[in-house]
């Protein structure tokens, strides 16, 4: 242990510390008197972030820092990361202050386990070693199960948390199956020894077929994480039974979380079995570009719906992952899914910070019926709504047109043309359903005309946010593309 | 017949595979939600079984330090206790609101 | 650091090592076995117990006591006593006459026994006599087991999985307040 | 002024917009009176560029250029370049006038969620004018998307009674055009790095590597990647089997949003086709291989015939006015596209001039549907009869728009379909024979339609007392019948500044094309030579374009 | 012949216990006589207890079945094995009649890391400790099913209350022990979880874990100590038995030989977390100052005390015995009296013997620290009030939890001081 070990952990320190924080002077707070909890979070958040800003400057030009006996990998793209997560917790928290006040749930506890689960993602972005990968997931899946019932007095919820920790831990059993062969394979825990022995594993031929074994194992546990079909079913009902602030977390941090590990782990341990997994995933990617679109069509539930939206956009990664590693590590893919998550980040909890504003007195409004008639009633929001759907679907010149971008761009300068075409022929048909969002608030009829909506000061706040982001990432994308390239380190004219 | 009689780490993964096995079934046909809980119980338990006599068989070969395997056994422990923790949490919530504990009644939303 | 219960080079292993592994192994399927078919909820939770002890039996043969030990404590002890706990406070009596099984129920039995037929057949692959990871020698007791496991969690040179064990602890908090937020009645 | 002129002309419809943003709502007639301004003000503000523009119309290459390759996104080679030459100078013309004409019209006939309307409308001038300035392939597309999302509002939230279901079906169709396109410029772009070692999506780069394609991964992948472009603008157009979001789109808007639609919208369609398919994939279109017994040239003079006589028939069966005027358009569009696909300087000037004249005619005539609307609520021809008795102004008008719209001599229409034709059958007479059939059906129908609604007696009580049209609707019409009048007596200027581009183009897209003798004009003047493209270094076009001899080719 | 004498001698002379030494026959050998042991010594628990509460409470007990009543625990026993097995018609018949098994199982399988002595174990585990606590642990499994397999009210309601405080104590119980394992670490650099070795830690550092640290291991201790109590439900935590509430709790409806098991099993696991105790805290079976009061001369006067003992036992038998009434009736009890009396002089006599009581005096100390034990059990029992159940509760998870975890770091501290300040003046053991 040395001093950089303490840095490197720094960021999830802040995180515990403040989340210990919170679960202490929630003790002492009267109930009217709760939403400073918001206030202590949003303070860990940035203090966190400031941490990770110490570590961005201490390492300056080095790519990535290993620590903690090995088992931590700091680097950029986990800084990256870093910042994501920080960046939807702070989004979320704004979107949850006003939202726990009407569900009368608001304690402490609910933050905590917010900064702690933000914690556990962190582990798994910088996880260099499978078993910290593993127990920061675990870290992040639990809390996650926790606020996903955390309307404990909401039929749909229990149901939900339900739903979501029995797939989730099944899924977690299955990947810590293949983790397990995986450590049989390489007789080490440590990503790098995995990759070198998997290479060895694989040509053997008697050891090859266990090596498939743990791979396929394996990757059902990440695919689960991400929610791609056929391992989405908990997603849907995740989502549309959880609070509405932590859907949109759990859209954005968690499935980021998700997909930094699915990367690490598959671009540095299972990099030598790319030629297997690459058809697993071409697969996958087809069957969640299909299925997700053609479920969201009929759903009536806006989170529903956008819970199968965001399993679409898994799709779209997918792709993007296969371009990436087509022949080797090829930079637009990846990059492609990189942003992609950055600017699904602020999109995808713009939108769900409308929905939940639309949550107000005895209106749950998390169906389509309830943003008829939006423009009327709160014409700034529906029209960053309409920014944000508009930004999903993945329309120029707004942020989400840029993951996919990438994507395409990584697809056709790989060669993969047919991909391409039902890529974007499906982005087209995501459309639809977006539009049909956009239809009720543009066009349908409020049931009571004028009434304006009442919505919060931080909800205000969070949205706007999420709205400039998106329209300015759109817009400028220069500074984060650079972003990206500094993330991947690369350098291109 | 030597195969039979000499307990080797393919035994054991063998073992481990049956019971994961059964866990899977389980979790996949029980309609009661604890025994499906139960079921992943049993799953993370064939992990741990891989685990332990992986970490004998690296043991075999880099020395007796290598145990991350047993460690690794520990932390899914660890994971397991959790789950277990939180799940039953859950359903007990769940069993407030509605008084059952079938998995296919889980169906204001759809399964 | 002395290597006690060792066995000698060549030796072949005593038989007991063999009966037993057969023996916990028959045990923990039919204890796995039990804990998917039973009605009650109570039989299966005994049943996994039994496996889990039986597991635990066989961890000391693979010379994990330290392992063992905490699966005894943890899993029998701690885990499975919630298990019962929960099944005694929420009323099963309804759920134990009604169906057993969902509806997918074949399709799930198919197809794990499709992904369990693939594993042990990759298992039980043998190329040219050689099986699959060759047993180690058993060279080495476990008279040091648990000091060994506390130098890859705490030592300051070996620690390799120290930041994993801090972040263990955090899953437990996790688990200690969602189960609190869960289950109490008013928070 | 000179270096900025393009961007001045582009954001001002945007800046209205963004005006209109802090008017309160309420106050419908304030937002009314700004809106017009600033619509009237961004035809103010292009009507400079006219002279300026007249000044250098034989210069060759684009003017105007402002911005700089890569100056936009540095790290993928996206700039914000934009530059006109003759084709995109009279579309954005045609654009800012039309632009104003609309939202003039729309004064009585919105009534509800103003504000919005206008905002939207403004945005949408915007992304239009975007469309056809950009020289740069990914600013290109940006506006090519971003100007969906406000006509789909516009469609969506004025439009008749199938408006949800015109509007995403417009919006969707075009959509799904225009992702296909985008890969295919991914595509180009990619292509360019790989031979330059540059990544860009500056149009006049592209245009040196793209047609390399063709060499570079053959004829199958150059072929895919044109029909990649096909369907974005064949779509937009639109051409003959892509054409059924058209009826409903137009029929559903709201008058402004049809003229804008039938006026602008589908010129970028042709736009693309001249400016895109044509200089990038000369070999494919060179290709002899066919499918089907067609070659891909085949093929798109296939469809653009079946267009022009399908939508012909289908308009002659109309009940709807607008739905006729709708299927007029797919049918007028056939003749640009088949004076495109024609590979003639002759035949594309003609096409560009007949995309104008059809801006002028069609956009008329869909003022002239919705004024009628307006008073009447309905559209069925059966419930008219007799109008120009209590209509006379509006009469007139009507019948000079129709004569123009179908062709007939000293009005715009025929000079356009004139020299289309004459491009079409300088290449091929058959497919000139094909499309005459075009310009009949076209006067047939059209009469028809005249005289059921004007002609005979006032059958219908209801339309007894309707008001002539007033001093604002009048002035709509004023700037289209002027020139409807001005290009049927006097195209020259048009051509004149048509001339360079077309040329260029067709150099570009047919490198072997040898004048057979006559150009369109005589040459005024030094730069004959010069219609080479100074800009382009590649080797791919060698050929030099003779030096334009014949007489000037319209009546 | 002589090669059976020869192998028991070569054990005799053995330093390790029969399981690591991986001697099956000893190893049968002590198991039969810990658990022999461990009857006789439940039968005699039976007996003290009702005759020291008896005596507590200024009564005689039981005196009717031999002398002062020596033989009512046999003769009970005698009852319970020949009563009818009654199993209730609606109980889940093969779990009714599994809990019993289960909880006797756990409370007899962990004597077997228990260390009456050096090499007097079945066997040295090298996580006895942990062994020991999570076998115990087992016991609650028992309970529960017990109670829940009775399909009757009051029982259920007692094993839940019983496990609950199982669990609940078991925490405290766990940080406390740690806080030893944490003590064994010192001076010698690896900590151990080994009974044998904690034991002989408090050895090597000539302190029992209840003084070390003071008043750290104080403190340890009586966590400890009121968490076995609340461990093994008795008094004053016995609320999983409340008679007044429950009836009898958990095994309300046993009867018979299966709630002998009970029986069985409850003194068992008195017994065994009393050994924990006396091992972790009391030095185990390490006689008093070992290192103040060394040399040949103090090691004779501790070897006599085994025997001196038992002489004792035998003296007051003997004087009972001429205390008792001299009527024929009570021929036969003086006669037996006096002879159970010889019994105990002969065997401490035979303690006398150097050779005998050098091997038997780990032993006899580590079963005089928890007889001592015992003897706190009992008088609880007499003397404490019954908790109500949430100040049960309460105390568990809000006095004893903080505290234990208290205990944890401030040990975790003060060790790390004195291991720091041990490497700066170089006194660090190698």
């Amino acid at each position: 242990m040395v001093w950089t070990d303490y840095l490197l952990a720094l960021p999830i320190t802040l995180l515990t510390l403040f989340a210990l924080g919170i679960l202490l002077i929630d003790l002492m707070l009267p109930k009217e008197m709760k939403w400073a909890n918001a206030i202590t979070a949003f303070i860990g958040v940035l203090f966190s972030a400031a941490g990770v800003y110490k570590i961005q400057l201490w390492m300056a030009a080095s790519p990535g820092s290993l620590g903690m006996m090995r088992t931590l990998l700091v680097d950029r793209f986990a800084i990256y990361f870093f910042y994501l997560f920080l960046a939807a917790t702070a989004i979320a928290i704004l979107m949850s202050v006003r939202y726990l006040e009407i569900e009368n749930e608001n304690h402490g506890e609910y933050y905590a386990l917010m900064l702690l689960s933000v914690a556990g993602m962190m582990c798994m972005a910088a996880g260099f070693d499978i078993v910290l990968i593993f127990i920061g997931l675990e870290l992040m899946a639990i809390s996650t199960y926790v606020l996903v019932g955390f309307l404990r007095r909401d039929r749909r919820s229990n149901e939900a948390a339900l739903k979501y920790l029995l797939l989730g831990a099944f899924s977690s059993g299955i990947f810590a199956y293949g983790l397990s062969l995986l450590y049989g394979l390489a007789g080490s825990t440590s990503l790098p020894v995995i990759n070198q022995q998997l290479t060895r594993s694989m040509a053997d031929p008697q050891y090859k077929p266990v090596a498939i074994i743990a791979l396929v194992t394996t990757i059902t546990g990440l695919l689960f994480k991400i929610a791609a079909i056929p391992f989405h079913q908990w997603a849907p009902d995740a989502y549309e039974g959880a609070p509405t602030s932590i859907t949109g977390f759990m859209s954005v941090a968690v499935k980021a979380a998700g997909w930094a590990m699915l990367l690490r782990i598959l671009l540095i341990g299972l990099m030598p079995m790319r030629p297997i997994w690459v058809p697993l995933l071409v697969f996958v990617s087809i069957a969640t570009m299909t299925g997700a679109n053609f479920a969201a069509l009929t759903q009536t539930n806006t989170k529903r719906l956008l819970a199968y939206s965001s399993i679409a956009h898994v799709g779209y990664m997918l792709l993007g992952l296969i371009a990436g590693t087509a022949t080797q590590i090829n930079a637009d893919g990846i990059k492609g899914i990189l942003i992609y998550l950055l600017v699904y980040t602020f999109m995808n909890l713009g939108a769900f910070g409308v929905i939940t504003a639309l949550r107000h007195r005895n209106v749950i409004g998390d169906e389509l019926d309830d943003l008829n008639g939006l423009y009327s009633r709160a014409p700034v929001e529906a029209v960053l709504m309409l920014i944000f759907l508009l930004s999903l679907a993945g329309i120029p010149p707004l942020a989400g047109f840029w993951g996919k971008y990438f994507i395409f761009l990584g697809l056709i300068s790989t060669g993969h043309y047919a991909l391409a075409s039902l890529g974007v022929l499906y982005s087209v048909f995501g459309l639809y359903y977006y539009l049909k969002i956009a239809n009720a608030m543009f066009m349908g009829k409020a049931e009571k005309a004028e009434e304006t909506l009442p919505i919060s000061l931080p909800m205000r706040a969070a949205i706007a946010v999420a709205g400039i982001a998106t329209l300015y990432i759109g817009l400028l994308p220069n500074s984060f593309i650079e972003l990206v390239n500094w993330t991947l380190g690369i350098t291109r004219t | 017949m030597d195969f039979m009689l000499h307990i080797t780490t393919l035994h054991y993964l063998v073992l481990g595979a049956a019971l994961f096995l059964l866990g899977v079934i389980g979790v996949l046909t029980r309609r009661n939600v604890v025994i499906v809980l139960m079921s992943i119980e049993l799953i993370l338990n064939a992990v741990n079984l891989n685990l332990v006599a992986f970490s004998r068989y690296w043991q075999g070969i880099h020395g007796p330090q290598a145990l991350h395997g047993q460690v690794f056994a520990i932390f899914v422990i660890t994971d397991a206790a959790a789950e277990a923790a939180v799940g039953l949490g859950i359903l007990i919530a769940f069993f407030r609101n509605k008084e059952t504990v079938n998995v296919d009644e889980v169906n204001l939303l759809k399964w | 650091m002395i290597p006690t219960g060792a066995i000698p080079a060549g030796a072949n292993p005593p038989v007991a090592t063999t009966f037993f592994f057969y023996l916990l192994a028959a045990t923990m399927i039919i204890g796995g076995i039990l804990v998917i078919t039973r009605k009650n909820a109570v039989h299966s939770a005994l049943a996994l117990i039994t496996t889990l002890l039986a597991q635990a039996a066989l961890y000391l043969m693979l010379y994990a006591p330290f392992v063992a030990g905490v699966q005894i404590i943890l899993y029998a002890g701690g885990i499975m006593v919630l298990f019962l706990f929960v099944i005694m406070l929420i009323n099963m009596e309804r759920s134990v006459k009604e169906r057993q099984f969902n509806k997918q129920w074949l399709v799930g039995i198919v197809a794990a026994a499709a992904l369990g037929g693939l594993f042990i057949a990759v298992y039980t692959t043998t190329t040219k006599g050689k099986t699959l990871f060759p047993e180690g020698r058993l060279l080495y007791g476990e008279t040091d087991n648990t000091q060994k496991i506390a130098g890859l969690l705490f030592d300051l040179h070996t620690g390799q999985y120290m930041f994993a064990f801090e972040i263990a602890s955090l899953l437990l908090l996790v688990a200690i307040i969602g189960a609190v937020v869960m289950a109490k009645k008013r928070i | 002024m000179q270096n900025h002129i393009l961007s001045i002309i582009l954001f001002t419809p945007l800046v209205g917009a963004l005006i209109l943003l802090f008017v309160p709502k309420e106050n419908k007639d304030a937002i009314r009176w700004i809106a017009n301004f600033f619509a009237l003000a961004g035809l103010a503000v292009s009507l400079p560029l006219v002279p300026m523009f007249w000044a250098q119309r034989f210069e060759p290459g684009f003017k105007f250029i402002e911005g700089a390759p890569g100056n936009w996104i540095p790290s993928i080679g996206a700039g914000y370049v934009l530059g006109i030459d003759g084709i995109s100078f009279l579309l954005i013309m045609l654009t800012t006038l039309l632009g104003w004409i609309s939202i003039l019209s729309s004064w009585t006939a919105i009534e509800n969620r103003v504000k919005e309307y206008y905002i939207w409308f403004l945005f949408l001038q915007t992304g239009m004018l975007g469309v056809f300035m950009a020289l740069d392939f990914f600013l290109f597309f940006v506006f090519w998307e971003a100007m969906l999302v406000p006509m789909y509002l516009l469609i969506g939230i004025w439009g008749g009674p199938r408006k949800l279901y015109a509007a995403i079906k417009f919006f969707l169709y075009t959509l799904a055009g225009s992702v296909l396109m985008l890969l295919g410029i991914l595509f180009l772009y990619f292509h360019h790095h790989a031979v330059t070692g540059i990544y860009t999506f500056a149009l006049q780069a592209l245009y040196d590597t793209a047609p390399r394609i063709y060499s570079d991964y053959g004829p199958h992948i150059a072929t895919l990647l044109f029909l990649s472009f096909f369907f974005a603008f064949a779509i937009k157009v639109p051409m003959f089997p892509f054409h059924t979001w058209l009826p409903d789109a137009h029929v559903e808007a709201p008058t402004a949003g049809s003229v804008i639609l039938a006026g602008v919208l589908l010129k970028m369609g042709t736009y693309g086709f001249i400016r895109f398919s044509l200089p990038f994939f000369p070999n494919v279109l060179a290709n002899p291989a066919t499918f089907m017994g067609m070659t891909v040239r085949g093929w798109m003079i296939f469809l653009s015939i079946i267009g022009i006589i399908y939508g012909a028939l289908v308009s002659l069966m109309q009940k709807d006015m607008k739905k006729l005027v709708a299927y007029s358009s797919v049918s007028h569009l056939g003749f640009c596209t088949l004076g495109i696909f024609a590979l003639t300087p002759i035949g594309l000037s003609g096409s560009v001039l007949q995309q104008i004249n059809h801006g002028i005619s069609t956009g008329a005539l869909f003022l002239i549907v919705g004024i009628l609307y307006e008073r009447r609520h309905t559209r069925e021809i059966a419930e008219y009869g007799g109008i120009s008795n209590v209509m006379p102004v509006y009469a007139t008008i009507t019948m000079i728009m129709f004569l123009s719209s179908m062709g007939l001599p000293l009005l715009n229409g025929f000079v356009g379909e004139f020299t289309i034709l004459q491009g079409t059958f300088m290449e091929n007479w058959r497919w000139g024979a094909w499309a005459v059939p075009g310009v009949v059906l076209a006067a047939a129908y059209l009469l028809w339609l005249y005289q059921r609604v004007f002609f005979g007696p006032v059958t219908n009580p209801k339309n007894e007392k309707l008001n002539d049209l007033t001093p604002r609707e009048v002035a709509t019409f004023v700037p289209l019948l002027i020139l409807a009048f001005w290009i049927g007596l006097y195209p020259k200027p048009f051509f004149q500044i048509l001339e360079q581009p077309s040329n260029h183009t067709i150099a570009l897209a047919r490198p072997d094309y040898k004048q057979p003798g006559s150009t369109l004009l005589p040459v005024e003047g030094k730069n004959a030579e010069t219609t080479m493209q100074p800009h382009s270094t590649a080797e791919v076009v060698t050929t030099t374009i003779p030096a334009a001899t014949a007489k000037k080719g319209t009546n | 012949m002589h090669a059976f004498i020869d192998y028991i001698q070569s054990y005799l002379s053995s330093k390790q216990t029969p399981g690591a030494a991986g001697n099956l026959f000893w190893a049968t050998v002590y198991i039969l006589l810990v658990f022999g042991g461990l009857s006789v010594a439940v039968i005699a628990m039976n007996w003290l207890e009702r005759k020291i509460l008896a005596h507590m409470q200024v009564r005689l007990g039981p005196m009717r079945v031999g002398p002062h009543g020596l033989l009512q625990p046999i003769a009970d026993a005698i009852k319970l094995l020949l009563k009818e097995d009654i199993i209730p018609s609606e109980a889940d018949k093969f779990v009714f009649w599994i809990a019993p098994f289960i909880v006797v199982l756990a409370a007899f399988t962990v004597f077997v890391v228990v260390p009456f002595g050096p090499q007097h174990a079945i066997t040295d585990m090298n996580i006895g400790i942990l062994f020991m606590l999570g076998v115990s642990s087992l016991s609650v499994l028992g309970i529960v099913t017990a109670g829940w397999a009775s399909n009757s009210h009051y029982p259920l309601i007692g094993a839940l209350r019983s496990s609950a405080q199982m669990v609940s104590y078991e925490v405290a119980m766990g940080l406390a022990v740690v806080s030893v394992i944490m003590m064994t670490s010192l001076e010698t650099g690896t900590g151990t979880l080994s009974m044998i070795d904690i034991v002989r830690s408090q050895q090597t550092q000539q302190e029992w874990f209840i003084f070390k640290f003071f008043p750290l291991g104080l403190v340890g201790f009586f966590i400890f100590a009121i968490a076995m109590v609340a461990e093994t439900n008795r008094a004053p935590f016995d609320l999983p038995e409340a008679e007044s509430e429950l009836t009898a709790g958990f095994h309300t409806e046993y009867s018979g030989f299966r709630w002998s098991l009970f029986f069985l099993a409850e003194y068992s696991a008195m017994i065994a977390v009393s050994s924990i105790a006396v091992t972790l805290w009391l030095g185990g079976w390490l006689r008093p100052f070992p290192n103040a009061l060394n040399g040949p001369t103090w090691d004779l006067v501790f070897s006599l005390f085994p025997g001196i003992t038992f002489l004792l036992f035998a003296a007051i038998c003997f004087y009972n015995t001429a205390r008792m009434p001299k009527h024929p009736l009570f021929r036969i009890q003086t006669m037996g009296l006096a002879g159970f009396g010889a019994v105990l002089g002969l065997i401490g006599l035979v303690l006398l013997i150097p050779k005998v009581s050098v091997r038997v005096g780990d032993i006899y100390w580590f079963v005089a620290k928890v007889a001592a034990f015992m003897y706190l059990y009992i008088w609880y029992r007499g003397t404490f009030p019954r908790y109500r159940f949430d100040q049960l509760m309460k105390v568990g998870w809000k006095v004893l939890l903080p505290t234990g975890l208290a205990l944890l770091i401030l040990t975790a501290v003060v060790a790390m001081r004195t291991e720091l300040w041990a490497q700066m003046t170089g006194a660090l053991r190698p």
